[in-house]
């Protein structure tokens, strides 16, 4: 039995009179007691708006906040905390960079490129700001197994390049890309690196100095914190460069009537009374992944990945999309289709057995259209998932056809 | 009705047969309905004379739900006076919100009444309307 | 004893070995168990991305998310769902309006008419879109009780004026704004009005079709709720008329390489995943806010202004800023000062006596300069206080003056 | 010790007597130091020569633990060399931290000591290093 199942009380819940079989964790993942205590243990014993009182309480609140962004900074490697601008969530911190950083750097013919697979909180706020600009945006695409070459790196990242944005991992295809090289490349050329890390850092190490990555940003409800919190690193010199993005409350030094002046970073870029009972929550899901540990988390991943992957060719009328080899940079996001059946009844079958699939574009048209598919059912694994889970997946998945009048 | 009924043979019966999906000659309506969450696609064809819907038919693609439910409705219409297909349309959606429930006055769906149950699954909602928010769009409007 | 104070556990806590004595209640309000435990129920329920899955658990968190959304447009009157946004707080709602409905209205010459007494949050956002424009930002002012006066609107909001940001309550003075006037001349000369009702919501009904309002924001936190969640209420036309602010997930139609189409209401405006937890809490909150009643909060909170405002001006060397007098459109924030000595000063032996107030500018730098003050303190109450935590505050004030080695 | 000792008769004596708050003559050095969350101000003025303040004062206003630990900083500080006034700041700043807390150590402080737990005002503590933080910006940054 997965010994952390039992931290996880909706785990136990049933769905449609069957026991929940959670295979979204791409979109969302669930939370463990320790995440909604520690929210909980806030609002009832520290909650103030922090920063704006000097009262023991506003102080606890205060503590309880700047104590989440040092885990964050810890965490991630970040030189100092200050570094660290708590926002909503991805797209927040995405939108962050795109409407400052973004702004400010790109000019007339200036070029940002993403990988044909970004998600579209990864693609919508560079088409905005290269159309602003009149800048390109222009695109890695993805050879046959779902991965960015070598070659392609060459070839798109130039000299007119001025920010790329790309996802550590796909959530579709579940792809690691190759962001070392991308990073190297992009340097070379003097460009900025935004690094997605929505889908890599809730199973794989992430260290910003190692990657030398100058901006990356994260969800916490995808890494077992709460919704509502989100994540924007940025190289300090970079923040320090940036005008402010959203204005108000807690991010100034000196109002008049007609100018303002603004407080050094991270209050910089944080208006308005921050989400301290989000990022609490964010510290306890980072203490939960640490105390399972990266290590163990991708041997168990890796291992559900590489037997659903393999049950899954062994169905009749699968087509699997990217990469089916575990051990070449993918993880446990799986692409699919079930032949003549559109994804949507594909997931409202397994739906009835109690599976909670996705199905559609995921947030990826420009992927779907790329990889000339419509929608794809996607399962998305995290720790907390097992063998037995996949297994009534597989069964559930033999008789799909079958409800829809084929013969096999 | 679970979804196990709901995918029954009416349905895999309309979605594999493909009997009314395909162009008619001469339409003198034609409109396109989509789900952009969904991705489901749907054109409508009708050829209408006098105020009667003499021809039916339509192309796209989309899910089983969507495309049995638009080929359910085709043979429901097809030859009946458009005002006859519009009180069709407005009891198809009292059926789906649960606001017509009185057997008697649902059998005029026939076949569509198979649907009956999709609001329990409301995330199919919108497939299992889509045809009939495409047949209020193409002949609805002009009244 | 106040029947309510069992509801929320934090004020049953200690703070320096005291009872602690919560009267920073404009800066954010405490928790009830109802709308803690609502969290938690939804975490380990209900928890899911909303929208993207067709499973069970993401239809049940749609409805959860969805269903908050009809209690907020039920709350405050709105004809439909479709006009209530959920932000991050206020400040996001204000930006968001400020980047969109400004931008998009905004000309050369064009007039932005705030309140002096506005919070930094309904300024700087302002002060942007206009310095970018080139339009004009202008301030109502107060006259010696704190109020705006009639001949004030009619001076200010003139024909060159496009939009009105006003708070309807105070949140230094707690003085209560004619928003009526203010509406009805703003739209006399076809400007919208932004109404902040961050200050006002938590105490006094509002209906935003009776008030006519264009835009209303609020924050979930100042009326019970979690932090991380705010209100945007729009009228539809006008919503609709506006290009999205922030993009990415959940908010579009279709995504191409090159462009995209956008989803409608409400959806158009909420880029990426959101906080349904939030939502849920704010639901809950508004619940509790209904339980409890408009008029019994009113009437709790009114009693415990006049008989705070009695006490004070019974001791002596201590100046109350703005209207003193209940019945005069005053509610119950307190901003004063004792003389001779810093509010910081005064807010740290108040701290020691386990009594939290807060002292500062309250993100409203204008007013101070207006008001030719560095700083005040402010008392702000909720109707979860009582005339005995009064009398503790009116107690500790007394030794204010002699800890600080003055006389009396 | 708690905030009552910390408003004792030195912080109140330091604020109430106004005895460093004025301007010096000639000063050599001027700097403004500021926390803006607070409002408090401070004007440093001093008049340094051969490597030691001859003399210190201030101006500007603020709370009664800034404005009292600017003037305690400065009766310490009068007619002592530079260096020794740098090396004062650090061992201040070590005591606010609480890195310093041997007894022994911090008697160089005199005075100043009084502010050891400030520390447990964390809200407070920018208030009680804004002098000494001015007087590194002052003569600190020349070397
Ligand atoms: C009148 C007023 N407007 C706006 C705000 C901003 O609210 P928030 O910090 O929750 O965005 C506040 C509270 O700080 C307020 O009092
Ligand atoms: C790769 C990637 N980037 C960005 C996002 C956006 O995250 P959020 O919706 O939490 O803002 C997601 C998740 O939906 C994602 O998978």
């Amino acid at each position: 039995m997965n010994p952390y199942r039992n931290d996880f009380p909706i785990l136990s819940t049933k769905t449609n009179g069957n026991d929940l079989v959670y295979f979204d964790n791409a979109a969302t993942t669930q939370k463990p007691v320790s995440v909604i205590e520690a929210i909980n243990k806030y609002y009832q014993e520290q909650n103030a708006n922090p920063y704006r009182g000097l009262y023991g309480l506003s102080v606890e609140s205060t503590n309880a906040y700047e104590e989440a962004r040092q885990t964050v900074a810890d965490f991630i490697g970040a030189k100092s905390s200050k570094e660290i601008i708590f926002t909503g969530n991805a797209t927040g911190s995405l939108n962050l960079i795109a409407n400052t950083y973004g702004r400010m750097a790109l000019k007339e013919g200036d070029q940002v490129v993403a990988a044909i697979s970004e998600h579209h909180s990864n693609i919508l706020p560079w088409q905005q700001v290269t159309k602003e600009k009149g800048a390109v945006l222009s695109y890695l695409y993805l050879n046959a197994s779902g991965h960015i070459t070598e070659e392609e790196i060459e070839q798109k990242i130039t000299g007119n390049t001025k920010i790329v944005a790309v996802a550590q991992v796909s959530n579709v295809l579940g792809t690691i890309n190759p962001v070392e090289s991308i990073i190297k490349k992009a340097h070379e050329v003097g460009a900025v690196v935004v690094l997605d890390c929505a889908q890599s850092i809730p199973h794989y190490q992430v260290n910003v100095q190692e990657l030398d990555a100058d901006f990356i940003v994260f969800s916490g409800h995808k890494m077992l914190g709460p919704m509502g919190i989100g994540v924007l690193y940025g190289k300090e010199n970079l923040l320090n460069e940036m005008p402010p993005f959203l204005t108000g409350g807690e991010m100034i030094e000196y109002v008049s009537e007609q100018e303002a002046t603004f407080a050094p970073l991270p209050n910089k870029f944080e208006a308005g009374t921050p989400n301290v009972g989000g990022a609490v929550g964010l510290k306890a899901a980072i203490n939960y992944i640490q105390k399972v540990g990266y290590d163990n988390i991708k041997k168990i991943e890796d291992e559900l990945t590489d037997y659903a992957l393999t049950k899954m060719k062994e169905v009749p009328h699968i087509t699997i999309y990217g990469e089916t080899d575990i051990t070449k940079e993918r993880c446990g996001v799986i692409s699919f289709n079930v032949d003549d059946v559109h994804p949507h009844d594909t997931a409202s079958i397994l739906d009835a057995d109690g599976i909670a699939i996705r199905a559609g574009h995921h947030c990826a048209q420009p992927l779907m259209h790329y990889m000339k598919v419509a929608a794809t059912c996607r399962a998305s694994f995290y720790f907390y998932n097992t063998k037995e889970e996949i297994d009534i997946f597989i069964n559930s998945l033999k008789k799909v056809r079958r409800w829809l009048g084929y013969g096999d | 009705m679970g979804i196990e009924q709901i995918y029954n043979e009416i349905l895999t019966e309309h979605t594999t047969s493909n009997r009314n999906k395909h162009h008619i000659e001469n339409p003198t309506h034609v409109c396109k309905g989509v789900n952009p969450s969904c991705g489901d696609e749907i054109e409508l064809e009708i050829r209408e004379k006098d105020g009667n819907i003499e021809d039916a038919a339509f192309t796209g693609v989309g899910c089983a739900i969507s495309q049995a439910s638009a080929s359910i409705m085709i043979d429901l219409i097809k030859g009946k006076p458009v005002e006859e297909a519009m009180k069709l349309a407005k009891t198809f959606f009292g059926m789906i919100k649960h606001e017509i429930t009185d057997e008697e006055q649902l059998e005029v769906l026939e076949d569509a009444i198979v649907l009956k149950d999709i609001g329990h699954m409301p995330a199919r909602v919108k497939c299992a309307v889509l045809g009939w928010h495409t047949l209020e769009d193409v002949v609805g409007k002009e009244k």
